[in-house]
């Protein structure tokens, strides 16, 4: 059964239709009017990228030159995090404790799928050093790993506690912010990672953000599902 | 920081801190927070007197004690000077006598605290209005008195108090607004202006922007109009009588209508000083105050509820002030600031008394108060004194002012103005004496008839003698006019310093 | 129209554009959703086009893969309970504006 | 040690909120209160150092991140205008935390309150301090996604429509913003405000850019027409929420405006902008003020007073266009009347808190005798009251003065009437709600009721305090002014 | 027309369909999808911004925000998604306005 989705007035969809192709011309003349010759900062990057430790320029960007953008980033992840758990707070669902008899071609899936998955987070992570990949693939990737499990019905881990999975969800923010901090005290900036040591720190930042990405995505998805039994209900029915 | 300064500071300070301390207190430790606000109110009035002295010390070579806080390019600032310290020893002192007489008034009603503690504001803004050094603290404090007056208007909380309070604010709000762009706009035009004795305006100003400077003084007559009572802005003030009797008294006769008239006092003399003539700005203000001479007095005439007329006449008497004030000529504007004095002890005696009878007997309206005089001697005897030194009978303190006002009419060839004189004198008398002659010449009423119970005296003694002490201060001030402190006295030197 | 391989972002863009207004305007939400992951995965396809190699593999991760599933148990959640529109008495606790009341426990 | 210190400042005011975010995600309700306590109690010293910096600097102080330089890398700078707004939010942010500590009950729903509240602060922080635009996108939507979890959390239904409404204009305000930075790196190649002015040219797509990071930003500082969703969203919040939005969530956004068109550029970048943000100013004032005239709840008529004062704020622009730059009344004015609203407004909404704590509701017509049930209470309403009114001695007063100056002074009297009207507007709506709260008692409230769960002292201080610093502040606002006006903003220097 | 040109069209076009689709269409899963191509939209014209460099490989630094971008939408569309599911299972329905205010479609065939 379609839930069919009510329609706004006519006379808004006509006003909006004419209010956003007014606008519409008026993005196109800018978007035109963009330089073709800037260059932007593609050469200050390339000059600065030997001393950032890494190889691949987004990955210098992202984790170096700009990192404070980064650790925000992350904040907003946990953030909102916190908001899902907040929201779905009146009926938790946090991954079913206990494991129940899978539907057999998803668990055969799940089964054959995960390690492979947790394989690529784990290179993406290490080529994202010199290659494109990084942090937030390599999370992505693990996260998919994890609720596919999920949805494969799975056990919960033992360790994946309320708090446990707090824990894990702010681990890598944490992580960062430390690391952040901690530079401070060696007579830096915020954020100025000592040359030598910048690949080993960036390094060490990325593994545990890309924990804390997939544990964040899996909650995500997890925390805010509804109760497993219903999701089994809908999916093993298999429509 | 010599003895002055400390006074001045002292005198705008002190009832703003007995406020805080009253507040603190609360309402159930009455006595604690009575005694807090009798010790504010005389040292205020201390203050007040030594701030006075130092003003009178310092009046030839002009140096007033002043101190100031800066804020953008304006400067809050105080200072003593002559024609200040008049009515900041009037608010100071008469705040002593009314506390004295409002704990005896409110010793029943309830939020007591709440009602001393906004008294004390009003009393503290009313002083800093009188002692600010320039007008943009004169505005501060005026307007923290427009603020400080409601909850007292609303203090019964009944649904006629809250009329009265929202009549209240819907002049006393846009009056402020209209102030405040004048006040900028002049700040904008002369920058920052500072009451000095013959005109703060620079030299030619008039002459570059005469339409500006105009609409600049309508604004501030406009803003300052509305608590001197000036015909059409004075409907707020007998809507305002539903106020308990102190508020009535200390606020609505003397500090807060004062203010008013004060102000306007202050922006004639001492901010557009000539100017105001050569705009020709003076004889329109002349004619509206003469104006709303006569229709208060016959107003007043009408009211048939006691402190309605005295409203009313309160509208007719502020306008001699201002009438004084806008004339040319010093004996007039000696009389203006004399008849400030004067009148607020006389006009602060009648509400006392229109408070205690209501109290005591509870008569409020004139018709009821035939005989009273055998049943209250002492509180009708002292209304008598003020009603006699109003309507201007010599030797009382009305006289003064009323000759002080025709002399100095001649002086600034405007003969009309003694015509009005006349005509309100007769009005005032058609007006109070109707009040003096039934209380002492009709018969009483029966339970009236045997005078005070016996043994007890004829009313609440904290508020009878209060009464009795301002009325006598009323006939000092007309028998010793002359005498070298007198208000009248005072007044002559201020105007001699204004008009050179 | 000068570059190699203009025709195929012209191609790309167009259906990207198509399935834009096609999500919008499907009634259907599960349809839409659906719409929406290919829609992800078309513009993991643009990325490549643009040597964006990084965004790519987020967009097909992040973009289609964990957005598309929330959107689907979201859609899942909303179409197992009642009809489109909100029933006369709402299914949580009606509480009045006594929002203190829980504030102050 | 100490100069090391100091030279890590800026950096401090955002790390000590933003470390103890995590620290009272993981700590849950019961130990987040000490934390959160510490950490924005810490913050109040910070800020006034960065103030004293920048004071005695008397020019922009930059603290570049990760130590690269500025084009490449994201500075931090300290000026008049950072440092004031870094103030306000520690002073604000302390008061309102010290009265949340009495408002949540142990309740489930609230134990992620201190992380939110921590991260909002943080958030805050980082946006007054960032000169990056495309860093200032995500300080916004940090801000947006604390504040609008933080208005859902009471889970009522009106509470999470309203989260809901406000996500949608959040979301779009930032999509509209990114749009803009998209436009200006691609017009300028740039990402530093500095940077940007040096290179800022009369150019299609940068005057589009300022047009659409234009419009996100009115979308997120809720300026008539877009300011649908701040009335439900700062009414449903828990008051100490409602509090922080209206003070400072709504003026992060607008400080970013004012970096853009009197910091980056000038008003007349955009030919009329100034003009009509002007306008839509003053209609805000009169719609917002109409608004609160009609509400029948009290959180309600406090929001919409939000949405007139508001329109305050935008009447800088125009003048800011007319006077120039230079001419530092209008500048000064809107800047100052954002301190003393946020001051004022956040102790109006903790008192109308402490309303809806004592009488279980917040219905306008059923506040009769507030003064002698929660006096307190009423005396804090009342003196944020007159801030609104812009009476002496306010700091509002001295808002509206500069306004009227500078309005007179360049010509355009108008908008001199529009912020008198203002301010009788706000004292109708004020009085709506002093008015009876002086009638006596009416007979049903029986006394049983005064004393029914009588507030704890420290949350109605808090109000209190709050009003009464807005108030200091027309009095004693003369540091505040000169910190404001350091480091030029129309300089532009790069350092 | 270079590819720049061609993709940041795309980008301003799919930024006005999913405005016009936010606007009209009152189903919060439609708004949220409307907003999440709308991010499509302005990603594309980061990144045909940095498509005009052509060494080696493109501007790093419209990369590097388009997916800090990406991360932040997926963030704020799950807490919006979450907040939807609640109001949903609160009023029963996922829209913002009352009912009366919409036109009741033909009904919606499976």
């Amino acid at each position: 059964m379609a839930s069919a989705v009510p329609e706004s007035p006519r006379g808004v969809r006509l006003a909006a239709g004419a209010l956003c192709a007014g606008f519409g011309v008026l993005l196109v003349r800018a978007v035109l009017a963009i330089p073709e010759d800037h260059s932007g900062l593609a050469p200050v990057v390339a000059e600065r990228l030997v001393d950032s430790g890494v190889k691949h320029p987004v990955t210098a960007v992202l984790l170096n030159f700009r990192s404070y953008d980064t650790l925000l980033e992350i904040a907003v992840l946990v953030l909102a995090t916190i908001g899902v758990l907040s929201v779905a707070g009146s009926h938790p669902r946090v991954w079913a404790p206990v494991a129940e008899e899978a539907d057999p071609v998803l668990s055969a899936l799940a089964r054959l799928l995960a390690p492979f998955m947790v394989l690529a987070s784990g290179y993406l992570l290490w080529a994202g050093e010199h290659a494109p990949g990084g942090a937030f693939q390599a999370g992505a990737v693990l996260g998919a790993a994890g609720v596919l499990l999920a949805l494969a019905g799975y056990a919960r881990p033992a360790w994946v506690t309320k708090f446990g999975l707090r824990v894990v969800i702010s681990v890598g923010f944490i992580v960062f912010l430390a690391i952040a901090v901690g530079v401070m005290f060696l007579g830096g900036v915020l954020l100025e990672y000592p040359r030598d040591y910048a690949k080993a720190l960036v390094l060490i930042v990325e593994t545990w953000l890309t924990v804390s990405i997939g544990a964040i995505l899996v909650s995500l998805f997890i925390a805010s599902a509804s109760p497993i039994e219903e999701l089994r209900a809908r999916t093993g029915s298999g429509r | 920081m010599n003895w002055p300064v400390i006074a001045l500071l002292a005198a705008v300070a002190l009832p703003f801190v007995t406020a805080t301390v009253i507040f603190a207190l609360g309402e159930t430790r009455s006595t604690a927070r009575s005694a807090a606000n009798l010790l504010g109110a005389a040292g205020t009035a201390v203050a007040v007197l030594a701030a006075a002295a130092s003003a009178w010390q310092g009046r030839e070579e002009r140096a007033f004690a002043s101190a100031g806080i800066e804020l953008l390019d304006i400067g809050f600032g105080l200072e003593a000077d002559m024609l200040g310290s008049v009515f900041a020893v009037v608010a100071g002192v008469l705040w002593l006598v009314t506390t004295v007489y409002a704990i005896g008034y409110m010793s029943r009603s309830a939020d007591r605290a709440r009602f001393f503690g906004f008294f004390s504001i009003c009393v503290g803004s009313a002083i800093g209005i009188a002692l600010a050094e320039n007008l943009i603290t004169f505005f501060v404090f005026y307007e923290m008195l427009t603020l400080a007056t409601y909850p007292l208007v609303v203090h019964s909380g009944t649904p006629a108090a809250l009329k009265g309070g929202r009549t209240y604010l819907t002049y006393a709000l846009p009056a402020g607004a209209a102030l405040a762009l004048g006040v900028v706009w002049l700040h904008v035009l002369a920058g920052p202006v500072s009451f000095t004795p013959g005109g703060a305006l620079p030299f030619g100003l008039a002459f570059v922007h005469p339409a500006q400077l105009t609409v600049i003084f309508a604004l501030l007559m406009g803003g300052l109009g509305v608590k001197a009572a000036l015909f059409p802005l004075h409907g707020w003030l007998p809507a305002a009588m539903v106020a308990p009797a102190p508020v009535s008294s200390l606020l609505h006769a003397v500090a807060v209508v004062k203010a008013g008239v004060f102000g306007i006092a202050r922006v004639v003399l001492e901010v557009y000083g000539p100017d105001a003539a050569l705009l020709g700005l003076t004889l329109p203000l002349a004619a509206l105050a003469a104006f709303t001479i006569i229709f208060g007095s016959v107003r007043a005439l009408v009211q048939d509820d006691l402190k309605k007329r005295l409203a009313f006449s309160t509208v007719a008497q502020l306008s001699y002030i201002v009438l004084g004030v806008v004339l040319a000529s010093p004996l007039a504007i000696a009389a203006g600031i004399a008849h400030l004095a004067h009148h607020a002890a006389l006009k602060i005696t009648m509400f006392f008394t229109a408070g205690v009878v209501a109290e005591e007997v509870g008569a409020y309206r004139v018709s009821e108060f035939d005989g009273l005089g055998r049943r209250m001697p002492l509180t009708m005897g002292a209304f008598s004194i003020a009603a006699l030194g109003i309507v201007g009978t010599p030797p009382a303190a009305g006289f003064t002012t009323k000759w002080l006002l025709g002399a100095g009419a001649l002086d600034s060839g405007t003969g009309w103005v003694l015509a009005v004189l006349a005509v309100s004198s007769l009005l005032n008398a058609a007006y109070f004496f109707p009040i003096i002659h039934r209380a002492w010449f009709r018969t009483p009423r029966a339970e009236w008839a045997s005078g005070p119970a016996p043994g007890r005296a004829e009313a609440d003694l904290r508020m009878v003698v209060p009464l009795v002490v301002t009325a006598l201060a009323g006939l000092a001030m007309g028998l010793l006019a002359a005498a070298a402190l007198s208000p009248a006295r005072w007044a002559m030197l201020v105007a001699a310093m204004e008009a050179l | 129209m000068t570059y190699s391989g203009y025709l195929y972002d012209l191609l790309l863009i167009g259906t990207l554009l198509w399935l834009a207004v096609r999500i919008l305007a499907e009634v259907k939400l599960f349809k839409a959703v659906v719409l929406f992951i290919a829609f992800g995965l078309l513009m993991a396809l643009a990325w490549v086009r643009l040597a964006a190699p990084d965004i790519a593999l987020a967009e097909a991760a992040i973009g289609a893969g964990i957005t598309g599933a929330l959107l689907l148990d979201a859609v899942g959640h909303m179409r197992g309970r009642a009809a489109p529109y909100p029933t006369d008495e709402p299914a949580g606790d009606a509480s009045a504006v006594t929002e203190m009341g829980d504030g102050r426990g | 040690m100490t100069d090391a210190l100091l030279v890590h400042m800026p950096a401090l005011a955002v790390v000590v909120p933003l470390v103890a975010a995590p620290i009272a995600f993981l700590a849950g309700a019961r130990w987040g209160r000490p934390v959160a306590l510490f950490a924005t109690a810490l913050s109040i010293p910070v800020a006034f150092v960065i103030a004293w910096m920048a004071s005695t600097a008397g020019e922009k102080l930059r603290y570049q991140i990760g130590g690269w330089d500025a084009p490449l890398g994201i500075g931090l700078v300290v000026d008049g205008l950072s440092a004031t707004m870094l103030l306000v939010t520690a002073v604000v942010g302390f008061a309102i935390t010290v009265y949340s500590l009495g408002y949540f009950a142990e309740q489930e729903k609230y134990r992620f309150f201190w992380a939110l509240w921590l991260f909002l602060l943080a958030s805050l922080a980082a946006l007054f301090l960032s000169a990056d635009v495309f860093n200032l996108y995500v300080g916004l939507e940090l801000v947006s996604v604390a504040a609008v979890a933080l208005v859902g959390l009471s889970g009522k239904r009106d509470a999470l429509i309203a989260a809901m409404r406000y996500m949608l204009a959040a979301i779009l305000g930032s999509i509209f913003y990114l749009f803009g930075v998209a436009l200006l790196y691609g017009a300028f190649g740039v990402l530093d405000l500095a940077h940007l002015a040096a290179v800022l040219g009369p150019d299609v797509t940068g005057q589009a850019a300022f047009a659409l990071i234009t419009i996100g930003l009115v979308l997120k500082t809720a300026l008539f027409p877009a300011h649908f969703w701040l009335p439900p969203a700062h009414s449903n919040a828990p008051s100490p929420v409602s509090a922080v939005l209206s003070a400072l969530v709504v003026k992060g956004s607008f400080y970013i405006l004012l970096r853009l068109w009197t910091d980056v550029g000038d008003p007349s970048y955009v030919p009329g902008m100034g003009t009509l943000l002007g306008v839509l100013g003053a209609t805000a004032i009169v719609w917002g003020s109409i608004q609160a005239l009609r509400q029948e709840r009290l959180k309600m008529l406090v929001a919409y007073s939000t949405v007139a004062q508001i329109g305050y704020l935008f009447l800088l622009f125009p003048l800011v266009e007319i006077a120039g730059r230079h001419v530092a009344d209008a500048w000064s004015a809107g800047v100052f009347h954002a301190v003393s609203h946020a001051l004022a407004k956040s102790a109006m909404f903790l008192a109308a808190g402490a309303v809806l704590s004592r009488f279980g509701h917040d219905r306008i017509e059923g506040l009769g005798g507030l003064s002698r049930r929660a006096p307190v209470t009423m005396m804090a309403f009342g003196l944020s009251g007159i801030t609104m009114m812009g009476l002496p001695p306010s700091g509002g007063f001295v808002a509206k003065w500069l306004y009227i100056t500078a309005s007179i002074e360049s010509g355009a009297w108008w908008w001199a009437v529009v912020v008198l009207a203002g301010g009788l507007l706000a004292a109708g709506y004020v009085a709506r709600v002093v008015v009876p709260g002086f009638a006596k008692a009416s007979a049903d409230a029986s006394d049983a009721d005064v004393d029914a769960g009588r507030l704890p002292k420290h949350m109605e201080l808090a109000a209190l305090s709050l009003a009464l610093a807005a108030l200091v502040l027309g009095v004693l606002g003369q540091p505040v002014l000169d910190l404001m006006v350091v480091g030029d903003p129309a300089s532009g220097v790069i350092p | 027309m270079s590819q720049t040109d061609v993709y940041t069209l795309a980008g301003a076009a799919l930024f006005v369909i999913s405005l016009y689709g936010l606007i009209t269409r009152p189903h919060l899963i439609h708004k949220i999808l409307a907003l999440n191509i709308m991010s499509g939209g302005v990603f594309l014209v980061f990144v045909g911004i940095a498509r005009r460099v052509m060494t080696p490989d493109p501007d790093p630094l419209p990369h590097a925000m388009v997916l800090t971008g990406i991360v932040v939408t997926v963030s704020s569309t799950a807490y919006a998604l979450a907040l939807a599911k609640r109001i949903y299972s609160e009023t029963g329905a996922a829209v913002l306005d009352a009912p009366d205010v919409f036109e009741r479609p033909e009904a919606g065939g499976d």
